[in-house]
């Protein structure tokens, strides 16, 4: 019996930082040592702390290394031998307090969090039906089938209080027992998992690091609605969540827990997986119903029936989320009861982000419902790296808003974020500092947004684009002040008028910035400035004369010929031939650190 | 209740279903949709060709011309973007000469755009080819990853 | 048909169960700005302009929505008319502006809709204009599709799958560059359009208006010459030629659709080549007569043969194109003269 | 037609064959497609893969010429499955077990063999069909211009027999009528054998004439739909529902012929007269010396047309009466313009025997006249003294003689929408389907029909190819309107026979090749259009154009029944050019 294992992050973001790499050489270096009979080497999903990826735990000690490299697998192999020592260079260093941190139980990261859907994510082989049965996987199926009818299960969905994850926050118990409800022996579950949100991987995480429970989850909602075919609508940009998921599936075929009949029970239930071609829109239930049935993804206009009525296929149909999938199997084995427990009033269980931008602990978290933003983004997030200052945080990707500081006490949850202004959504949350200009911000996501929209609606096709060009001549300098006020009637005809979800939330980011920091428009605007001096036309590159050391470089690489001087002689920008490309700075030598940033354009004196 | 019903379902033919994967097997063996294609995918699913181009042309997936030997994609996703991803596209664009959605003149590269390829801890990153990840750059960075593929390229060329 | 009250505005109304809200103010002279809706066709939803405030309930799009009993409805309102105001004004802005150049002029939904609302230039001026300058396709000799005109109500495209079963043209793409397309957005007459200018007809603005279009200073009701389908028509009339035609929506035959040939093809009438004097063929050579001359040779040929091999010597061909009256004179005439040697191209 | 374009939407399934409706009636077209968007189960039994073959559930692609095999088939399929409407069987029809010994032996397997159609798809068609709520056939020229054209409408009418298809709605057969009036011009007696409304001018009792060949066929089949059915000529009076159903006894015509020569004040003859055919291409001793052509061009439209001309050619004295001088003008002595139909008044009769009101709407181009106007001056002039001063009054004198079709039908009723015959009085609502309640003779009859392999002009080694004809959408008859279109003509500019991209290789042929079709009868030239949609071995070809006047090449053959010609297939030899 092997007496320790390492457990190796195999998820996407790990593999890009050479996760792959390592276990091989990590592989070798345990065969050339002889140790394949001590060590195990397991190779699991992303354990979420994606800053410091590629990460190895040596288990049973809990000993966490960060940041490794292929040519740290020879050393962590001979650490393994039983005279072996941990590296401490490896060790995690607390970027607050810069201590080593040995085990990964202490790191500040991991243990404000609390796991339900991503606790085994890390910690099992995702490819490996048997690490899934040893965590307890498809008990709940077990239950389902051998002690509960449909209604019974629905109920104890219902009584949890768990929430549909996929950003809208419909009660997912009702939708269950509605999908029910409908007559006809043909209907569909299907799983959400295109996750089209820019900056939110937590579903892909979820199908790479633990693709069974959601599998597990859609069964007993096939059980409980009634449906007999599921499939997962998953972006085919996932490449490795697909692979993985389509194991889990013929591994769940394989042992009986899909098929004709599940479990010896009678009960029939097969999944299928469809690789979502690229529309954020599809996000949306009838559009995603529309896609898989081979057409454009434009979501039906209201009034229609419900999803759960008319479906895929015109048949009633259960649409929900990866993690609200993921979620059932606790809730089947741990009850209702503890579920409902967990976070507040009206938001049970946990959330669980995407927690990016300008943040020292970036990576996917898992917290409780109702904690506040500030813990996340200060106790887990670490706080804004680089000494830099906290600025705002924007949640719900392009159909949620921007949060300032002084919304830090916000709990988490549908319901308060909302009324502030942004939204659960599909769980980004990107930090963004006083280097980040928040009006190019909002039109960073309506450059999304509009070019996301599946075009059918007046409103959101024209609306969107109509406000991103008024952003565009902020941005550029060409802004009226009165534009502040178009683009909030705009934006609030757009919320009104628009035929989803995507185009009525859609103006969100824009209104929140006006709402929250209509200083920065201004400024734009009036003083024709950019402060966070991000916005090109906002922004003038200058050469600091007591730094310049007259090396030529920038001189020689400036594309338009703009920057004047010579050998022994302070270079100086020509502001009217600059184009702001700003070659000069990335090509300065750091250590000189001469070319700066100024906000506006008012700069000649300079010169 | 019973016609409206008959009439909801009757309007599916369900060979329309397989619409989509065969044209992500399509474009996997062309890279692109070859016009001829779409048109027997039209008949083999039962819906006509302007559906199937409808469809088609809805889905950031799909291409309509032929792709260069290597796919650049740049992230936009909003970790991206705020750390510098704007930066880092104008500089990819410069270095291939060429705009988003386009392929250079030789068919050695495309240059695409993508929402999020989840590597925001890595921001801002590009992905080339589908595998290669390349994180934390900076528009430096970007001229020696293409130095060296160029090269690569050439020497295998 | 089941029958339900409700009101609209102030106004207390009796509709069709199956109605939508947008029917039946229509039905009852209460305009409700509209771009993507048309009576034979399933609703689309798209163009937002038709929304409505249900009393207790919110907006809706009134296209869409049934009628129910009881249910108020307003059709205007602080909230409907700033929504409807800015989709109308995002929809002008996009759209090509020179009102006077369109073949549509007058008989435009846009600009009803403008004037319902009632366009303020100041307004308009605050937007940026997002008209594009894409190119025109007049490959079909019937018809131009103008995409720098269309509003994307997908009249078209509906009529094209649900009127015609043909399919067309489709939406493409997405975002502000959706556009109705055929297959990678080729002509039209590579396409499999069938020419039936169906989409023409409905087309709310000029996005789709025919070849030359002149119009009519007076319609005929009419019967379309060509195959036996027999589908009502109205001919365009301008002076003495036929400019025009129009299915007759009240016909149970066609409902107001037409062919290709029904619909376009009436360039024969006025065509140079008519025959417009009798001819007489002399010395192998046709040559222009009166009525008389060539009525009195018919007449003392067929008495000559007649009297030369009996009235069996004659033999009548008679045509399916000319009226029953015709074709009833005709055999009563050949009748008339002793023979039964008539027929028809029935069989072939 | 025994049912109405309107209820086709409807259809709970549809059997589609010998008519490319999509193309030669486009509304009707546009309806067959909106009853399968409406949930119609189709069935397009076509050589050819037509487009309505695309959204069809079964396309059974028999080899030319092998229908009544099909057909038979499915009627064996359906008894042999049960899904026949046992109780319509008995109480409405008779000799259900003759067919049912008959088809038999038409086996799927063995027809498969003949059709080259899987013995699968013939099952599943069968089943499709009958098991619908109601099913509607449609056919035309492809089914009836055979030289077995009558046992073709014979085998499908015992399709519709045995699915309880006739007398309902949203069900019955849909022969399609080709041009705007052919319905009419049958109606108002201008066949060879009867007067309006298919009263007998004579009886039968000469020997070798038409009527005597059709009462032939009459008897030895003698189901009172099918006749009906299989175009006007044999839509006899007993076919119809009538108040007092007139009978076919010797007796009657002679009455009627006493009705008529009252009416008309002169004395009417009961010599039979001679069909189109005969006129043309057969008993050149008994050919006209004179002719009369109305508004027809049967230098095109006729099998082959050498005959054709070579009879005009050979005549004392021919008559032209049309609004263009067509390629048949050329052989007339006195050409009369006439009105176009947008420059008079009358009436149509359509494929669903509604009778519509046209109206003048612009006057007549240069010195031409209406028909109507001409023959009656003509008629004048040989002393009948005719004094119409309208087309109302001509068809008021139509009404009193044809009480049984259209009785009731006042120009005043026409106004405000057409009519269906029979519509015998002024207060009756006209007739949208037909045979109800009973059949004409009050009961149904299944006749048999053998399929015999075709012998008159198959393939072989030097014609290995079948020719068969279609329309264009774009073109019409022999584009003596259409050709006047620019846009038309821009549209489709030649002819292009369709060849499958197979042949044309083996051929050796080149998209842009011309080639050169020989049939036993005679060669023309075409362009060729590459495609699919016929299968190897089989070619087609429209008649729109005069440049390539396929009829050239047709066997002019007739069905023994219905006097139809063989103008559907032929064997041919094909060349490049």
């Amino acid at each position: 019996m092997p007496v320790r294992t390492v457990l190796l992050g195999q998820g996407t973001c790990c593999i890009s930082a050479g996760a792959k790499q390592i276990s091989a050489a990590l592989r070798e270096e345990i065969a050339r040592l002889d140790l394949a009979g001590t060590v195990q080497v397991k190779h699991t999903g992303c354990r979420g702390f994606s800053q410091i990826d590629p990460v190895v735990i040596i288990e049973p000690e809990g000993l966490l290394y960060s940041e490794v490299k292929v040519d740290d697998a020879p050393e962590i192999a001979r650490s393994l031998l039983p005279q072996g020592q941990p590296i401490e260079r490896l060790f995690y260093r607390d970027p607050v307090t810069d201590r080593a941190i040995p085990h990964h139980r202490d790191i500040t990261f991991y243990n404000k969090q609390q796991r339900t859907v991503l606790k085994n994510c890390g910690y099992i082989d995702p490819e490996e039906i048997d690490d899934y049965l040893a965590v307890g996987g498809y008990q709940a199926l077990r239950k389902v089938l051998s002690e509960m009818t449909p209604e019974q299960v629905i109920e104890a969905v219902k009584r949890s209080g768990l929430r549909g994850l996929g950003g809208g926050g419909f009660p997912a118990g009702r939708k269950w027992e509605a999908c029910r409800r409908v007559p006809g022996d043909e209907k569909y579950v299907v799983c959400n998992a295109d996750e089209g949100d820019p900056g939110a991987f937590q579903d892909r995480s979820v199908l790479e690091g633990d693709p069974h429970s959601v599998v597990e989850g859609m069964i007993i909602a096939g059980y409980a609605v009634g449906a007999t075919k599921g499939y997962v609508y998953v972006r085919a940009e996932y490449p490795l969540a697909v692979k993985r998921l389509g194991i889990a599936i013929a591994e769940a075929r394989e042992r009986g827990f899909l098929g004709e009949n599940v479990l010896g029970n009678g009960f029939g239930f097969d999944i299928e997986i469809f690789q979502g071609a690229g529309a954020f829109v599809c996000g949306e239930s009838t559009a995603l119903t529309l896609s898989l049935e081979g057409a454009r993804g434009m979501p039906k206009p209201l009034p229609r029936p419900r999803t759960t009525e008319v479906g895929l296929w015109g048949r009633p149909t259960l649409l929900n989320n990866v993690k609200t999938f993921a979620n059932i199997r606790w809730i089947i084995n741990k009850g209702a009861e503890w579920f409902a427990s967990q976070g507040t009033e009206k938001s049970k269980g946990t959330a669980i982000f995407s927690l990016t931008g300008k943040i020292t602990n970036c990576g996917l978290i898992e917290v409780p419902m109702g904690i506040t933003l500030r813990e996340i983004i200060f106790d887990i997030g670490g706080g804004v790296p680089g000494g830099r200052t906290f600025k705002a945080v924007q949640t719900g990707g392009p159909s949620g808003g921007v949060l300032p500081e002084g919304l830090l006490g916000t709990p988490i949850d549908f319901d308060s974020l909302t009324a502030a202004g942004s939204m659960m959504g599909s769980g980004g949350m990107v930090v963004v500092d006083e280097d980040t200009c928040m009006v190019d911000l909002a039109r960073y996501f309506l450059d999304f947004t509009q070019k996301e929209s599946c075009g059918q609606c007046s409103l959101c096709r024209l609306g969107s684009v109509q406000m991103l060009e008024i952003l565009n001549a902020i941005t550029e300098g060409n802004g009226r002040i009165e534009d502040i006020d178009l683009l909030i009637e705009l934006g609030e005809s757009v919320k009104i008028g628009s035929i989803c979800g995507l185009g009525q939330s859609a103006p969100n980011p824009v209104l929140s910035t006006i709402r929250y920091f209509r200083e920065e428009y201004e400024s734009h605007i009036l003083e024709k400035k950019c402060p966070a001096r991000v916005c090109k036309g906002l922004i003038s590159y200058i050469i600091v004369s007591d730094k310049c050391k007259a090396c030529m470089i920038c001189l020689r690489k400036c594309p338009v010929e703009a920057i004047k001087g010579g050998k022994k002689e302070v270079h100086v920008i020509d502001q009217d031939k600059c184009t702001r490309c700003g070659v000069c700075l990335s090509v300065c030598p750091e250590r000189f650190g001469a070319v700066e940033i100024i906000p506006g354009r008012e700069v000649k004196i300079h010169g | 209740m019973k016609d409206r019903l008959k009439e909801i379902l009757s309007s599916y033919k369900r060979g329309r279903g397989k619409l989509i994967p065969i044209l992500q097997q399509i474009q996997e063996r062309f890279g692109y949709l070859p016009e001829e294609e779409m048109v027997k995918v039209a008949q083999l699913c039962g819906v006509t060709e302007s559906k199937v181009f409808g469809a088609a042309s809805f889905y950031a997936q799909f291409r309509f011309t032929p792709i260069g030997r290597n796919r650049v994609m740049v992230c936009r996703g909003t970790a991206c973007h705020v750390r510098g991803a704007p930066q880092i596209l104008n500089e990819v664009k410069r270095q291939l000469a060429v705009e988003e959605g386009e392929t250079t003149s030789d068919l050695e590269y495309t240059l695409e755009t993508v929402a999020c390829i989840g590597c925001c801890a890595l921001a801002p990153c590009i992905i080339i080819n589908n595998k290669d990840v390349h994180g934390r750059l900076t528009p430096k960075k970007v001229t020696d990853i293409f130095a060296s593929t160029k090269k690569e390229g050439q020497d295998a060329g | 048909m089941d029958k339900v009250v409700l009101k609209l505005d102030d106004l207390e109304v009796m509709a069709n169960k199956e109605d939508t809200i947008l029917q039946a103010a229509l039905d009852h002279g209460i305009y409700i700005p509209h771009l993507c809706y048309h009576p034979d066709l399933k609703p689309f939803g798209g163009c937002r302009l038709c929304v409505v405030e249900i009393e207790g309930r919110g907006l809706t799009i009134s296209c869409k929505a049934p009628v129910e009993e009881g249910i108020a409805v307003r059709t205007e309102g602080p909230e409907i008319d700033k929504m409807r105001r800015v989709a109308a004004e995002l929809l002008i802005v996009n759209h090509y502006s020179e009102c006077l150049q369109c073949a549509r002029n007058t008989d435009c939904k846009l600009q009803d809709i403008a004037a319902y609302i009632g366009i303020e230039e100041g307004r308009l001026q605050r937007l940026k204009r997002t008209a594009r300058d894409l190119p025109l396709d007049d490959s079909n000799p019937f018809f131009i599709r103008d995409p720098n005109k269309c509003v994307l109500c997908g009249i078209c495209v509906r009529t094209c799958e649900e009127i015609n079963g043909v399919g067309a043209i489709d939406f493409a793409f997405r975002g502000l560059d959706t556009r109705i397309s055929t297959l990678k957005d080729k002509p039209i007459v590579e396409s499999r359009c069938e020419s039936c200018g169906e989409c023409v007809v409905r087309c709310p603005v000029g996005a789709l208006v025919p070849q030359n279009m002149r119009k009519p200073e007076r319609e005929v009701k009419s019967i379309c010459p060509y195959c036996g389908t027999g589908c009502g028509i109205y001919l365009g009339i301008r002076g003495d030629k036929i400019v025009s035609a129009r299915g007759d929506r009240d016909s149970v035959v066609n409902k107001g659709q037409l062919c290709v040939k029904g619909r376009f093809s009436y360039d024969f009438v006025n065509h140079p080549d008519r025959l417009t004097t009798p001819l007489i063929k002399r010395n192998g050579v046709f040559v222009e007569a009166t009525w008389d001359e060539a009525l009195d040779l018919v007449t003392a040929k067929f008495k000559e043969a007649q009297e030369k091999y009996g009235p069996e010597a004659l033999a009548g061909l008679s045509s399916a194109r000319v009226t029953n009256e015709e074709n009833y004179l005709f055999q009563k005439l050949l009748r008339s003269l002793g023979t039964n040697s008539i027929d028809c191209c029935a069989r072939l | 037609m025994t049912n109405t374009v309107d209820e086709i939407a409807g259809a709970g399934a549809i059997l589609v064959t010998g008519i490319n409706p999509t193309e030669s009636q486009p509304v009707i077209g546009y309806r067959i497609r909106q009853a399968v968007r409406n949930g119609a189960k189709l069935i397009v039994a076509d050589p050819r893969r037509i487009q309505l073959a695309e959204i069809a559930d079964v396309h059974l692609q028999f080899k030319p010429g092998t229908d009544i095999a099909l057909f038979n088939a499915l009627a064996h399929v359906i008894i042999k499955e049960g899904l026949q409407d046992q109780e319509y069987i008995e109480t409405r029809t008779q000799d259900f077990q003759h067919l049912k010994k008959m088809v038999e032996k038409y086996t799927p397997d063995y027809v498969a063999k003949i059709t080259g159609v899987a013995a699968e798809k013939i099952i599943t068609a069968a089943r499709l069909f009958a098991q619908a709520d109601s099913g509607s056939i449609f056919y035309a020229m492809g089914v009836t211009q055979h030289t077995c054209g009558t046992e073709n409408v014979v085998a499908l009418t015992n399709l519709s027999l045995l699915t309880g298809n006739l007398g309902k709605p949203h069900a019955g057969m849909y022969p399609l009528r080709g041009q705007n009036n052919v319905q009419g011009a049958c109606d108002m007696g201008c066949l060879p054998n009867v007067l309006t409304g298919y009263q007998p001018v004579h009886s039968d009792r000469d020997t070798g004439t038409y009527w005597q060949r059709l009462k032939g066929a009459v008897s030895r089949q003698p189901s009172a739909v099918s006749r009906e059915e299989a175009g006007a000529d044999s839509s006899v009076i007993e076919s119809i529902e009538f108040d007092e159903p007139i009978s076919l006894n010797m007796s009657v015509s002679d009455t009627i012929r006493a009705k008529f020569s009252r009416a008309w004040g002169v004395e009417l003859s009961d010599v039979p007269g001679r069909t189109i055919a005969e006129m043309f291409h057969y008993f050149p001793h008994r050919r006209s010396r004179i002719m009369y052509i109305m508004g027809e061009n049967p230098v095109l439209t006729s099998p082959q047309a050498e005959l054709v001309r070579e009879a005009l050619e050979d005549m004392d004295f021919v008559v032209v009466q049309d609004i263009f001088l067509n390629e048949t003008a050329q052989y007339a002595d006195v050409v009369l313009p006439a009105a176009s139909f947008a420059e008079k008044d009358g009436t149509f009769i359509n494929t669903e025997r509604r009778v519509q009101l046209i109206r003048r709407a612009i006057k007549p181009r240069g010195d031409s006249k209406a028909d109507w106007e001409i023959i009656q001056e003509l008629a004048n002039r040989f002393g009948l003294n005719w004094n119409y001063s309208s087309a109302e009054e001509i068809w008021d004198e139509v009404r009193e003689l044809t009480p049984h079709y259209f009785g009731g039908m006042s120009y005043e009723r026409l106004d405000a929408g057409g009519l269906q015959w029979p519509c015998t009085a002024i207060d009756h609502p006209g007739t949208p389907i037909l045979h109800k309640s009973k059949f004409a003779r009050g009961i149904g009859q299944f006749s048999t029909v053998e399929y015999r392999p075709l012998a008159a002009d198959a393939t072989d080694e030097d014609y290995p190819f079948i020719l068969t004809t279609g329309r264009k959408l774009y073109h019409y008859h022999t584009r003596t309107m259409t050709g006047k279109s620019d846009g038309l003509n821009s549209l489709i500019k030649e002819e292009r026979m369709e060849i499958n991209p197979q042949d044309a290789e083996g051929l050796g042929l080149d998209a842009e090749d011309t080639v050169k079709v020989t049939s036993r009868r005679g060669s023309i030239k075409s362009k060729i259009n590459l495609t699919d949609r016929v299968p190897p071995g089989l070619v087609c070809m429209s008649f729109h154009f005069a440049e390539s006047p396929v009829n050239v090449l047709m066997n002019p053959a007739v069905c023994n029944m219905s006097v139809a010609s063989g103008l559907k297939s032929c064997g041919v030899r094909i060349e490049k050019a």
